[in-house]
Parts: C-alpha cells; structure tokens; sequence
C-alpha cells in the first residue's frame, strides 16, 4: 500500500472566486502579508503496487481533475516525489 | 470562430474609409457575428407580433416589459448558453443563469424567478452515455449553485434527451423579475459630458470570443480550443444586484447595462447606439485581473459580473458610495461624447474609432436561401413493419415503460437540486404544469411555462411551433392564467443551410400565426444557430417562454386527491390516427422510431378550451386538474394517479389502445370534480366537450374501454416508477 | 411591549427579507442589522438568517464569522440573549462556537429543497415554549451543507441535557442522530437547518400539500419570551 | 515572495461520502488497485517575509480549516517543509 496526494488547482488565468473570497477575508482580518489565495481540492489516495504512475496520472486528468479549467500534481507520498507528466 | 466574411471585411473599409485596427477587427467580428447582430434571423423576426396594451418595452432591450396592474411591471426574456455548457457543462450552464439575471436587473427589476429549459442525448446512448450523463450532472448543478446563490427561485423548467442532442446540448433559461413603472431604466448613454462607470468584477481574459463562438459549429479544432470557459460568481452577482438596484434609487443613473456576450464592446457600442451618442474612454482605467492584456483582449473578454453605466455629471460620488458600501469596484473610465463614436483608448492613445451606429445598424443583414423543404429525417407513413407490433400489446407494460421513460419520468432528481421557494414567493413550484409566483403586497400572481416539443418540430416546424405555444398557454390556463405574453429562444442548426434556415423561417412563421391568435405578444428572445457537432445539426426546437397573469390563489393540484370524484375530460377523446402516432412518446419509448406528423392542432378549440378551463378552475369547481400533453391521455391519468390516488376509467371508443390511451392530440384537460354538471354547463358554453370517464379511487389505475380493460396497474408502482427513473438512469441510486 | 427582532444581513444573505416578514407575522418589530455594524440597536432577540454569506465559499458560513456584527452577537449570547441561526445562519453559529458541531457536506452530496416533518423534542427553550413536546412541524430545508455532525461524546452530552429541539421524521441530509436543531448550553442560541421563515402561510406551494405555517409557532415563541424578558 | 500550500482533510473518523462517490466511480472505471480515497482543500498562498510559521498555523487553524471537522497541514513549497505545530 502506498499514499498518493492529488492536488487540484484551478488554471491560473480563470477566476477563483472562492480564493478571491479568502485573500479579502485575510485582509479584513489583519494578514496583509498575503498577496493571493488560490483554492482548490486535495485528495488522498491509497492504492497498492498494481497502481502505476500512468494509470495514476490518467485517474487525475479524468476524474479528479477537470482539465479544462483545472490544472494537477500527483505526488507519491511515501518517496515525495512528484509524478512527471 | 467565426470571422468576417471578405464582403464584410469590405464593408468594414468603406465605412472606417481605411484598414481597420486589430482592435477594430475585433470589435466588427464580435458586433456582426450571429449571436450579436441575428444578421441571418433579423428579417424574419420582424414578423413577429410584438404589440398589446400591456407590452411597455418589446424586443430590442435587455428585456421585453410588460403592465401587470397595480402600476407594476414585470421584465423577462430567455437566453442560451449552449455551446459553453457543451465544454464546461457546470460553469457553461452557471455562467448561462448569471448572464440572463443581469438581463433582467439591468432594466431596474428585481429577478423572482428562473425557469430551465434543457436538451440532452440519451443516458443510455451506447456511444455517448457517460458523457451525457456528466453533462447533466454537470449543468443540473450549475444553474442550481448559480440560482440559489444568488437567491432567485428557480421554479419549473423542462427536460429532454434526444440523439441529436448528444453533441449539442441545450440550456435555455428564461429570468423574470417585477419592478414599479417608474423603475425601468435602459441601457442608453444619454447627456453629452455625462460619466461612463464601469462596476464589479475585474477584467480577464475570460471568455474571448464567446460571441464568436457561439456563432461557428463545433469542430474538433473549436473542442481542442478551449480557453473559453468563463467562471461564474453569483456572490458578486447578489453584491451587483443589490448594489445596482441601490444606486439606481439615488436618481444619479441616466443609463445602465450589464456587460455580457462581448463584453465592454457590446456594451459601449449600443448603449451609445440606442441613445445616438459616442462614448470616448480609456481601457486604463478598466480594471483587469490579468497582467499585460492588450486592447483586444479588455475590449472582448467576457468575464462576468459586470455593468456599464452612465451616470449624470457631478453626481458620481453618490454612485461610488452605493458601489462602496456593497464592496465593489466602480470606475470612471471615460464620457459621453455628442459625436456618435466609439473611441477607445489605450493610455490616450486612441486603438478604435468606430461610429455606433455603424456596429449597430450597418450591421450585415441576410435573406439566406429557404425555398426548399425543411430538413425532415423521417418517413411521412408509419413504417409497415410496425403494424404487426400493434396488436396484442400488453398496455399497462407500455405504459409503464412510458412513465419511467426520460422524457416523461418524474424530474425530482433536477428541481429538489433548485431552491425553488427562496424570497417566498412561490405559490406552484416544479411539478404543476404551470409555475406561479405571487407579486407581494397584490393581489396578482404571475404564472409560466416553458416548452419545446422537437419531435413535433422536426416532423412540422410550422405545426409544431403552434402545437408548442398551444401547450404553453394550456398549461397557463389549467392553472387559472389569462396568458398576455412570450419569450422565445430560437435553436437551430447552420443557417447556411437552406434546409436549416427552411426550418427556422417555418418555425418562427409558427410562432407568428399563434402568437396572435393566442394573443400573446413576443417581447424578446434570443436565437442560438450552428447548433451542430461535427456535421451534425440539433432538430428545430424552438422552446417558448409564456406568461401568464392571475389573481393570487392557490391552484389545484394535479394529484387525484381523493376517493369518488368524476374524472373528466374536457375536450373529449379528440381524434387520432396512425400518422400522427408518429411524433407521440410511445412512438419514441415504444416503438423507437419517429415518422409522420405531429398532432393535429384546431387553434379555435384550443383558445375555447382555454377560456372553458379557466373559467372552469376559477370558479373553485375542480379537485384537480392537469392537461393532456407528451403521453397523451393514459400518461395524464398516469401522473395524477402517482401523485395522488388512482382511478377507475370506463371508456368508449373505437380507436386502437395504442391510439386511445396515447395520443397526443391537444385541446385536453383531466380533471376531478364533484361538480361535472356545472362543468359541462361551462363547458357547453364554450362548446368544449366535457366526458365523464371515470371516478377516483384508492391503490389502483385502471383503464378500461368497453369489455377490455387496457391498463391495471398499483399506483405505488406508477409512482416508484416515475420517482425512481431519472436517479436510476444517471447511475446515482447507490451513489 | 412588542418585541424588537434584529435580522442580519451580510453580503450574500437572501432570507433576511423572509425572516423579517416573518417576524412581523409573529407580531414583533424586524430590525434590520448590517455586518459592518457592531451595534445590535437594541434589539431583544437576534436571528441569523439563512443564505450565501460572503458567497459561502471556503466553508459556509466561515467567513461571516469575523464581522463586526457577529463580534457584536457573541457579546449578545454570552449575556444571555435570544439567538437564532436559521440554515446558513446555523452554520455561522457553529463556525463562531456558539453552539457545538459543524455541518457537513449533504450525505448526497446534492443541495436539497425539500419539505420536511420536524419532531419538536422539548418546550424547555426559548424557541419552542408555545409548541407541544412531539409536535410535527413541516417546513422546507434548502441547503448543501446540512448534515449535522458532533463527536459521540458531544451527541450524548447534548441529548443528556436536553438541548436536541428538532429531529428529522425524514432525515434529508444525513444529519447525525437525526438532529435539526440544537441549542447552546445556556439555552438562549437556537441553530437549525429547516427554515421556519418561510413556513408562515400556507398559500405557498399548497398545491403540492405541502403549504404550512408551522414555522408561525418557533417566532411566536420567541416573540413571547421577549415580551416576558420586558415584563 | 513565497509560495505556502495548505492541505485541509476530514478528519478519518468522520465519514467523506465524497471520497465514497469517487472511490465507487474508480471501480466501475476499472481501477480495482485504488482501496481508499479521501477528498479535501488545497490552498495555494502567496505570503511575504513579514508572514510567521505561527501566522500561517493561525490562519490555517482559524480560517482554512474548521477544527472540529479538519486536520490540515502547512508547507513552504520553496523548502518542501513541512511547518511543524
Ligand atoms: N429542468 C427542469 N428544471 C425544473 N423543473 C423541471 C425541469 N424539468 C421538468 N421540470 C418540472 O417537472 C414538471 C413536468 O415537466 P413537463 O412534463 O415538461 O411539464 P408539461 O408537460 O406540463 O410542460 C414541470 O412542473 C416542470 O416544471
Ligand atoms: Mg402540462
């Protein structure tokens, strides 16, 4: 068994309102240190040696992420490495 | 993308009297492109009635306005975002809500309902099933995070699968809000010197060419190009509407209208147009949310929640409070001017100059060729070979594969998605054949109902637009409703094609002829064409948005409420044959297939079963009441059984079981009453049948005709049935 | 003396209208009350009203939190006053730790608007004083983020101390326990998912049967314990 | 300029039904070697110098993530840390 992170963000030239909506709450609240909040979604996965880094790569293009807004990381927990594309 | 024919870059010299700017070029692709400028349909859209003492403002606005008494208003109008829900389904059909909604605050009204009119392919289509499905999930849940964020109820709609949908879908939705006569503002850049402001969300390059796109068929190249997709934001939709109606409250606005297929180009360009005056401002005061954009891009982006208004001079500061206070942006970014130009700026330097009315009115004009029959993919005869499948049919088997069909089965799964009673209003949400909503503080409800049969259309494009705005205002008038108005949305396929533009031209000369017969004036529309995938065109549907106008009361139920009522049915069998079986559902479900002619519409019975119905359900007589449409009769009694209690049906005829139970033929009402003597006396009146055919029960449906009996079937069947179809075919009943 | 009833608006509220109509019909005064003001004016009871603050992005109801009127409402509480948090108003609640849980994503994971039967389980509050204990109320919920959650020992605590006020008879989000409304342990903050506000005329929807105007007797209650506050 | 990520998950004892759908979703695909998915939040901020460890554990106890529902963690992507509590 091995962990797998997923991490989902939106293109960076589409709108975020949720991370728009964040960045201004921070500033409401005193953190002008940051400049942007960008969000998007992270999954965890747990998937055993038959699992390979293809078949993860096309489990994130096409049903974690939607890649015509979103762009994606894979990353192998165990070794933190980042899967390349 | 569409871009300009080399006649219209021509027309594009002579009238600048030199080389347009890429800027330029811009501006005259997205203003002279289909969806802008309807240069194919705008000649037969002029035939269209438009007038009636109620019509305040007709087509041409943001909105059609209509008088509904009491020194109130109301505006409407339905729109399409087909091609954008095809790539991005979720923010397509999000972005699609969003854009009609400011349709509608841009005259001054407040929106209090949404309705959605939606096309899909089959879920079970075995190429392109999974896609389907995702893509009604998709659009279901983004009208319902844009609808209900924004807090408008969305309260009725309709939705269909078909093959020819599979590479097209359609998301029609129509907006309607109320306001004061005094309210109404229009989108004109009036009084020269007067301020140009630009309010809410910032400038990206969202969207760029979506009026373009929207004007070109999908090709695999279109599909491989995809930095379309908008994001919507209906949070800052609420923050524009409140802000936008607040500051309209101040007396500072002379002229607002909100930025929505080609942006700040559209918006410049015609409020200037429609007010004969120029707007000369500067794309640096625009604010942007991407670095280095250039002139082209600002001037057509799309990015959405935005408005452009004009305010009077020296009273800005009270716009900006408003604006302010509701936390948005708004900006100065230029001024009216009194010589009837476009002026664009970059940093002072000018990058267009375009006259107004050159956009507007110059705008290429076509009479495309449709001297030939309508596009018609189906034989004129019931193939033969479906004579021999006729015979011996178990019916209640037929019946139930009908109520549990996509088309006809509950759409539960959809509208509990929709907020459909924020605001608290809604006096029939989803699930009555009309939606009403009362106007507080009167005593007047509005009532509506979208519809857009394209089995019918594609058989008779003329026939089937009258049989769709018959439906419409039965549907009104089951529930108590005069009917006084229309929105229509026009999707076709390539009108380069004279068949395509055969059906088009029929399909609006349909509307044309019911319209004034059913006196229900168009105010507005929109027209989506090139609705085809890879050669493929969508069949003709026109989908009409209708209004109607009661007094506030509660209208009956189509349930079946309780035991011993008559069972009803006004307008009687009416006839059938096998031709006209053709367009039917049980063509569809049963046999598969689709071939002859749509039902046979008598416009005069239709309007005096209205006025029968009407007087009939406004007279309190009824315990329930719905009219006969896709399914014909055995699917009415179906629908008013599972929601209610079942009924026992005697009927008489010599028509074939398939015929009797499921024809479509219009002009017909189910009711349940204890009063059919008073009934018929109306009825007669109006010289409308009235049959008794039967009396409510407890448990069962059953049909019979002379000695046979069709249909026997448990009303917790019919109802699990319609209930569970639609969850059950989107794969989701374990989910 | 009538009952003074504030209603919050933040950006993004939508039911602050209804919650104020319905106010008047429990035959109280609405106060309106802006997010950006700390000043509740007064007023003797508090509610929070449902809809999409600050857009409801992050978490619903995460960001209201921090405005200054919610600084204002947690004073307001703490000494005892009425608060009411209707569906995104419930969250906000929970979000600021006025009352205990959180409210999770619908066990469907689809918004849901749907009448419902709620089970008042006790008259010992506020809110429920002119009810009887096991009165079937129908109103609608409207949310995507209804599912009650709280960790067992919280659960037993809240049931152990009588501060369940609602259950669903037909659980539609997932709710732990069934639970639809609960209180803070002074008993003065109310949270519920179900929206009483727009349960006050039974024209609406009528034709569906589901018209109601069960939602009249939470108001009234309130409206009643704030003339007793004054008498 | 730094580049924070910030990862927000359920907490396990607490029921994901989205992670359910998702994982349901990778079976009938065909992806039998997958035994668990969760789904969560992944922010992407840009901070400053003047933005603390502490800032960024208080912004994502407080404002990221809701204590009673969430684990979360903080990484300076620059130096692949994870920030310790
Ligand atoms: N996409 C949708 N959105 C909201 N409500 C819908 C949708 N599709 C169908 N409905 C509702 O389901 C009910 C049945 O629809 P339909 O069969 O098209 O009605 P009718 O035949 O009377 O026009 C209607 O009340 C309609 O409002
Ligand atoms: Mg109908």
């Amino acid at each position: 068994m091995a962990r797998v992170a997923v991490d989902v963000v939106i293109k960076p030239e589409i709108l975020d309102p949720q991370g728009k909506a964040i960045l201004a709450a921070l500033r409401r609240t005193g953190h002008p240190g940051i400049s942007s909040v960008r969000q998007g979604k992270h999954f965890d996965l747990e998937v055993d040696e038959t699992v390979s880094n293809e078949d993860l790569e096309e489990i994130a293009a096409h049903l974690l992420a939607n890649s015509v807004i979103e762009d994606w990381t894979v990353t192998r927990l165990d070794q933190q490495e980042q899967v390349q594309r | 993308m569409s871009q300009l024919t080399s006649s219209e870059q021509e027309k594009v010299r002579s009238l600048l009297g030199r080389e347009p700017t890429e800027t330029e070029t811009g501006i005259f692709t997205v203003m002279w492109s289909e969806h802008c400028s309807y240069k194919s349909s705008r000649i037969h859209l002029k035939k269209l009635p438009t007038k009636s003492d109620r019509v305040l403002v007709g087509p041409g606005e943001n909105a059609g306005i209509i008088d509904i008494g009491d020194g109130i208003a109301i505006a409407f109008k339905i729109e399409s975002h087909n091609h954008p829900s095809f790539i991005e389904p979720f923010q397509g059909a999000a972005t699609g809500v969003g854009g009609i909604l400011r349709d509608i605050f841009t005259m001054g009204a407040r929106p209090i309902a949404v309705m959605d009119a939606l096309r899909f392919g089959p879920l079970d289509d075995p190429q392109n099933g999974d896609r389907n499905k995702r893509i009604v999930e998709g659009v279901v849940s983004g009208i319902s995070h844009y609808g209900n964020c924004f807090g408008v109820p969305t309260v009725g709609g309709e939705c269909v699968f078909e093959p020819c949908y599979n590479g097209n879908p359609l998301v029609n939705v129509f907006a309607l809000g109320v306001f004061k006569h005094d309210e109404i503002f229009f989108g004109r850049a009036t009084g020269i010197g007067n301020p140009v402001i630009y309010v809410g969300a910032k400038t990206g390059r969202d969207g760029i060419h979506g009026a373009s796109m929207a004007s070109a068929e999908f090709t695999e190249e279109a599909m491989a190009n995809r930095p379309n997709v908008q994001v919507g934001d209906p949070f800052m939709e609420k923050l524009l509407l409140e802000a936008c109606l607040e500051a309209m409250k101040t007396g500072a606005i002379v002229g607002i209208q909100d930025m929505g297929a080609a942006g700040l180009t559209c918006s410049t360009s015609e409020m200037g147009s429609r007010a004969g005056t120029g707007i000369d401002f500067d794309l640096k005061y625009v604010p942007q949310r991407a670095e280095n954009m250039t002139p082209y891009e600002i001037m057509l982006s799309e990015s959405q929640e935005r408005m452009l208004l004009v305010a009077e001079k020296g009273r800005e500061q009270e716009v900006f409070d408003v604006f302010k206070k509701w936390g948005l942006d708004a900006v100065t970014i230029g001024t009216v001017t009194d010589d009837g130009m476009l002026r664009v700026r970059n940093h002072g330097v000018v990058v267009a100059e375009i006259k107004n009315r050159d956009l507007a009115d110059e705008a290429p004009l076509y009479d495309r060729p449709h001297a030939v029959a309508p596009y018609r993919p189906a034989a004129l005869e019931m193939p033969a070979a479906h004579a021999a499948k006729l015979t011996n049919r178990n019916s209640t088997a037929d019946l139930l594969a009908l109520v549990g069909s996509s088309d006809l089965c509950s759409k539960r799964w959809i509208w509990e998605q929709y907020d459909y009673q924020v605001r608290t209003n809604t006096v029939a949400g989803p699930g009555l054949d009309a939606s009403i909503v009362r106007i507080k503080d009167t005593e007047t409800s509005i009532a509506m109902s979208l519809d857009g049969n394209a089995r019918y259309s594609v058989l008779d494009p003329r026939e089937g637009a009258k049989l769709i705005v018959a439906e419409c205002c039965r549907n009104l008038s089951v529930v108590g409703a005069q009917p006084v108005a229309a929105t229509n949305n026009l999707n076709f396929g390539n009108p380069e094609r004279p068949e395509i533009m055969a059906q088009l031209v029929e399909s609006i000369e349909g509307i044309c002829e019911a319209c004034i017969h059913f006196e229900t004036p168009i105010t507005g529309g929109n027209v989506s064409l090139y609705n085809e995938t890879l050669g493929e065109a969508i069949w003709p549907t026109p989908v009409l948005g209708i209004v109607g106008l009661m007094k506030t009361a509660a209208p009956a139920p189509i349930a079946f409420p309780k035991e011993k009522l008559d069972v009803v049915l006004l307008g009687g069998l009416g006839p059938a044959d096998h031709q006209r079986l053709g367009g039917t559902q049980f063509a569809k479900v049963i046999l598969n297939d689709i071939w002859g002619l749509p039902p046979a519409l008598d416009m005069d019975l239709e309007k005096r079963l209205h006025s029968a119905i009407r007087e009939i359900v406004n007279a309190g007589l009824v315990d329930s009441a719905h009219d006969l449409s896709d399914g014909g009769l055995a699917v009415a009694l179906a629908e008013s059984s599972a929601q209610g209690i079942g009924a026992d049906i005697a009927l008489d005829s010599t028509l074939a079981p398939e015929l009797l139970l499921f024809h479509e033929g219009p002009s017909r009402v189910l009711l349940s009453t204890t009063q059919f003597d008073k009934i018929a006396a109306i009825a007669a009146k109006h010289k409308v049948d009235a049959l008794r055919i039967g009396t409510t029960m407890s448990g069962r449906l059953q049909i019979r005709n002379g000695s046979a009996t069709l249909v026997s079937v448990d009303v917790a069947m019919l109802r699990k049935t319609s209930e569970e179809a639609l969850a059950g075919k989107l794969e989701l009943a374990h989910a | 003396m009538t009952a003074r009833i504030g209603v919050i608006t933040f950006p993004g509220t939508l039911d602050d209208v209804d919650a104020a109509r319905a106010v008047k019909y429990a035959d109280a005064v609405a106060v309106p009350l802006w997010h950006a003001d700390a000043d509740l004016r007064g007023v003797d009871a508090v509610v929070v009203p449902g809809g999409f603050s600050y857009g409801d992005y992050l978490r619903c109801g995460a960001i209201a939190r921090f405005s200054p009127v919610m600084t204002a409402v947690k004073k307001f509480a703490n000494d005892g006053g009425l608060v009411m948090g209707v569906c995104n108003g419930f969250q906000i609640l929970c979000e600021s730790g006025l009352l205990p849980g959180a409210l999770l994503r619908n066990r469907g994971l689809k918004f849901v608007c749907r009448d419902v039967t709620l089970e008042v389980q006790t008259t010992n509050s506020p809110f429920t004083q002119n009810a009887s204990k096991g009165q079937p109320l129908r109103m609608p919920v409207a949310h995507g983020e209804g599912c009650y959650f709280a960790d067992d020992a919280t659960l037993d605590q809240l049931e152990a101390e009588d501060r369940v006020l609602f259950r669903y008879k037909d659980n539609p989000n997932g709710s732990l326990r069934d639970i639809a409304g609960v209180l803070n342990e002074g008993r003065n903050v109310l949270g519920m998912m179900p929206h009483p506000e727009r349960a006050v005329e039974p024209l609406l929807l009528s034709s569906d049967g589901t018209g109601s105007s069960d939602g009249l007797v939470i108001l009234q209650s309130v409206s009643a314990a704030c003339a007793a506050i004054h008498a």
